[in-house]
């Protein structure tokens, strides 16, 4: 009922933890059986060890927090020697984020991660709105989301989901840019720049000054750009952006998500994963529905 | 490590804009030491989006018996001012124990522990101070406030050793701040909660003997996956480079990470 | 303490409902006086009646709302004659938000409304997301809205200020474009597009699919475009979205805004407007501020 | 139409899912017509954010002299879900009275009113038909609900005039549908409220006679400014083309307003 099958991804259910909330899984194992999950998406991954911006990183708003962790991570060789061995033990499969600031960066990264056996797709951050160079440029211009893709791709073993950013004109453009230069699924979306300022020091709360915006204030961006996506590709969408429980996940399949990523509600809920899975089911059924794929795109193919 | 829905026991203002709040669950049996802390998720009733982050509160004291434990907080924002009208009888949705708190073991049998607390530093000092006492430690607290009107507890740390009590304005108390009166007092071990500048000021005056401090910084996630809340070591070679004060913390051995 | 002095506008406060949430003013003149109000900004104008888009209009979203009224008003000939003189009564400023789908659409209606004693600006609309036609491209492309911002001034004896689109990979590129053009202000922001699937029927819950975002959701968005713009342009900023008490003016001013609109906030508490104008001097004299004007942009020129 | 936190007199579930809250305030003085709604904030504690928009309820009735009025609603949603858990005592932020409601006055002295009202439709009918009973017309009720434990009022409604049930499944009064027992009813002007389908097959059934009909919108201001409640008119000649649910009805004309 809740099995969906993606390039690369045999899922037994279609929720899986979003990157950067959930880090390398550990945590979160302390509190339940990662088994329960459809995947794990992987914090980012760069060739080298970052750590990141100063502090304060994070701050809430209304419906949301902004956060600029600044892609702080081991480098993907510690993570690869130090990580994934713990991740083997599951038999959820397990998506790795890549990010870089230069192509070569992510070149390399993506071909070390694409050959670890228990990675089984690559998710190309293009979109982190908090590095300095690189990064943003990567997920606003089509046609460099789409060489940038290109490179990824040749030396890629697994799929390539490219991760766009929320943060452009014209995200049809950008979704199609990508899926032409091979990109086998799309994931949508990453956090909208944002900003808040603090009236006692009279300065912006976080240390980058701007972040990116998460949480359930940016489903509606969310759902709006993967409604219109999903009628111009023809790659599977990993849903996200906000989403808090079964309903959510349900309104990311109406309007064409194929399989959804949970990010910031870890962090409001740290169980909110597995009640999500627990609960869909009964949903479905209550729907008349029993395969979640026959939910995908429905907003807009009734 | 649970989250659950606590039960309010009580809730009453002890200071001016302070609070005490007694809860009830399971959570207290899982407390390993004082100093850990929970977070706490308030006016999240059903469906409402603010505030959507959880708050971190240190826990004052805990009872196993009774399945208890007492917070004690500042309103001071949006999630704890709302925190503030929570009312007998009413359920909290709470998360913890987390974090590391401070080691009861770093002082010696029968030997000498300072508590240095500022505003509502104050209050993991309290448990800790409990604890020793009842090891038969010999306990001194210098407990800073910003004025009479801010105090709270006074009573209760005198019952359990020598209470040094600092106002900067010197309506109760001494006139002045916890530095002021570090140097007369001797000590094997001693343990630190408070804004960072006094953290610092503490830091540099205690010098060689062992001091624990207890750091505060924006939380996401409260178990160590965010990385919201990261603090740079002070040595440079330290493999990771940096501790989050989430789970490796909040308590750390001064000199361990940069105060700032 | 609270004046505020702006090409055209000498504004007995910085405080104004925001274009589309307030109508003319005769439904809210009967809850106060609006004498009160900084200025008012009147809902958008076209050369023709327009009837707008199929109910449901509105939605609700988490920590905002979704509309999709789509620029229902009864034409700029109506409004000078029926709605214009009944505000004239007042000693408030009206700016006069225009719209249309063909530049000289635009032009004819700017020429028109600028003549108008009354109106003291124009607020240019080239930002409507839930207009079929012309529009949502003015508001996306630098060059076109700089053509069209051209020909408006050419023709307009009111100042004009733009109203830009947050739907755009470079908000600085769209306001330096209209800046060069001849602006004399911006309006920052309108609404971001965004969408809700309701899960019983299983379609949009707006008739027109797609609405705009507006409340606190959208804020931090709103303050980062301000704080990025006002840095690099020379021309004052009405900042708006997600206003609803003195703090959050505050936190505008501070990113670089000179003035603000209140929009969804009407909705919430109708008497949102004076409340605000009333918290400010207690909140400016704790700040130690003898008026409004010194804060604007201090988050970035302290 | 003023906004005040009124203060919650008693909150009771009359049915299924169906509360009956009965709130005191100064808003009930303002009251013009029977059929006129409130706009309620839920959930609006300091800085929460959600649910943001106001929700619009009728009023079923009034009371001048203790200054309250009494809503009834069924918990559907957010906003409704939330607003089943306020408590006696507790404020609660209304907006109101808004609109305009049904006009008492279209029946003629000595004459029969006949009020159609299906599920959440039937609340306002109640205070209108308390009005119409005290200037002595002749009232006559036909209230439609889903099933047995839908049903609320009867006995109230009962007490003013003849008052016929159905329900859809049969499990009380007679199985069907409001418009299946109007035919044999004699009357001078109707009132109606209820879902839209209803509404389209009283209009139908009620051809010639003054019928007028409550309105249903989703809707942002609620006092006619924001344009989102709007519905056209059948004359197209009509100068505007449109009418406002919340300010120009919500209680219409039968004929006045497209019902689509
Ligand atoms: C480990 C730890 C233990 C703490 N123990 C206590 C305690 O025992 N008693 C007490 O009164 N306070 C304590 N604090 C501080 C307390 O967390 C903040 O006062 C509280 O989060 C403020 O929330 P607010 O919504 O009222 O304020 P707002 O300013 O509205 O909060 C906005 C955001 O900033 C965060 N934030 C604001 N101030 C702080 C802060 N000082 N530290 C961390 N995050 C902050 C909030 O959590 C929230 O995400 C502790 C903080 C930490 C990190
Ligand atoms: C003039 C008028 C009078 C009404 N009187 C009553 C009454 O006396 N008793 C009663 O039970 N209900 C009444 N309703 C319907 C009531 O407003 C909705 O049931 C309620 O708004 C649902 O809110 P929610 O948050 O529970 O649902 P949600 O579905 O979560 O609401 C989401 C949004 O949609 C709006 N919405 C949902 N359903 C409706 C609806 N039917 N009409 C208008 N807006 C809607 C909400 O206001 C909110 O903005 C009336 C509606 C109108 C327009
Ligand atoms: C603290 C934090 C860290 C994040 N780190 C990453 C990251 O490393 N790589 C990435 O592609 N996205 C990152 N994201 C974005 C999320 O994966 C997700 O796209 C976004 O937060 C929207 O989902 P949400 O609203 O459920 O959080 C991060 C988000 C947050 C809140
Ligand atoms: C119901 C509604 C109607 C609106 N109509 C217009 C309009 O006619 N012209 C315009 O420029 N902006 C319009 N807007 C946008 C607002 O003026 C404002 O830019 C936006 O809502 C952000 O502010 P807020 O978050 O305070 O609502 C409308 C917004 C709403 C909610
Ligand atoms: S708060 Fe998330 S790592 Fe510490
Ligand atoms: S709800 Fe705003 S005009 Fe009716």
């Amino acid at each position: 009922m809740l099995d969906v099958h993606l390039p690369g991804l045999d899922l037994k259910n279609p929720v899986m933890p979003a990157s950067g909330c959930f880090a390398f899984g550990a945590e979160y194992a302390k509190l339940y059986d990662l088994n329960q999950l459809g995947a794990i998406i992987i914090k980012a991954a760069t060739l080298e060890a970052r750590f990141g911006n100063p502090t304060p990183r994070v701050a809430e708003t209304p419906g949301g927090m902004l956060n600029a962790i600044g892609l702080q991570n081991p480098g993907v060789d510690q993570i690869i020697d130090h990580e994934l061995p713990r991740l083997a033990e599951y038999d959820t499969p397990v998506i790795a984020n890549i990010a870089g600031s230069e192509t070569s960066d992510y070149v390399r990264t993506a071909e070390k991660m694409s050959k670890d056996p228990v990675v089984r797709a690559l998710e190309l951050n293009i979109s982190c709105p908090n590095v300095k160079h690189g990064g943003i440029q990567f997920g606003t211009v089509p046609e460099v989301a789409a060489e940038l893709t290109a490179k990824v791709k040749a030396v890629s073993e697994k799929p390539v989901y490219v991760k766009l950013s929320p943060n452009v004109t014209d995200i049809v453009a950008m979704a199609q840019a990508v899926e032409q230069a091979g990109a086998d699924g799309l994931s949508m979306i990453n956090t909208l720049l944002g900003m808040r300022i603090d009236l006692k020091t009279q300065r912006p709360v976080l240390a980058n000054k701007t972040g990116g915006l998460s949480g359930p204030a940016i489903k509606p961006i969310a759902i709006r750009m993967i409604y219109e996506v999903s009628q111009q590709v023809k790659i599977p969408i990993i849903g996200m952006g906000g989403i808090q429980n079964a309903d959510d996940v349900i309104e990311y399949f109406l309007a064409g998500a194929s399989a959804v990523a949970v990010g910031t509600a870890n962090f409001v809920d740290p169980l909110v994963c597995p009640k999500i899975i627990n609960e869909l089911p009964g949903k479905l059924q209550s729907m008349g529905v029993s395969s979640i794929h026959e939910l995908v795109g429905r907003s807009w193919k009734l | 490590m649970i989250q659950e829905d606590m039960t309010v026991l009580s809730h009453r203002e002890i200071a001016d804009g302070i609070f005490e709040l007694k809860l009830h669950g399971k959570i207290p049996a899982e407390i390993s030491e004082p100093g850990q802390f929970v977070h706490v998720r308030v006016g999240g009733s059903s469906g409402s989006a603010a505030p959507l982050l959880r708050r971190p509160i240190s826990i004052c004291t805990a009872d196993l018996g009774h399945q208890s434990l007492t917070l004690i907080y500042r309103s001071i924002g949006l999630g704890t001012e709302l925190l503030s009208h929570a009312v007998e009888g009413k359920k909290i949705d709470v998360f913890g124990p987390l974090g590391h708190g401070f080691p009861v073991d770093a002082v010696p049998e029968g030997g000498r522990a300072l508590m240095i607390g500022g505003g509502v530093g104050v209050p993991p000092l309290f448990g800790l101070s409990q604890m020793l006492a009842d090891k038969g430690v010999q306990v001194t607290h210098v407990l800073g406030f910003r004025s009479e009107k801010d105090i709270f507890y006074e009573n209760e740390f005198a019952e359990l050793g020598e209470t040094i009590i600092l106002t900067e304005d010197g309506t109760n108390g001494r006139a002045g701040r916890v530095t002021d009166v570090l140097k007369g007092i001797d000590f094997d071990t001693a343990y630190a909660c408070g804004p960072l500048p006094m953290l610092k000021a503490v830091q540099t005056m205690i010098g060689e003997k062992p001091l624990y401090l207890s750091m505060e910084q924006r939380m996401g996630c409260g178990i160590g996956a965010c990385l919201a809340c990261v603090v740079h070591t002070t040595d440079r070679d330290d493999g990771k480079g940096y501790r989050r004060v989430c789970c490796d913390g909040p308590v750390f051995r001064a000199g361990e990470v940069e105060l700032c």
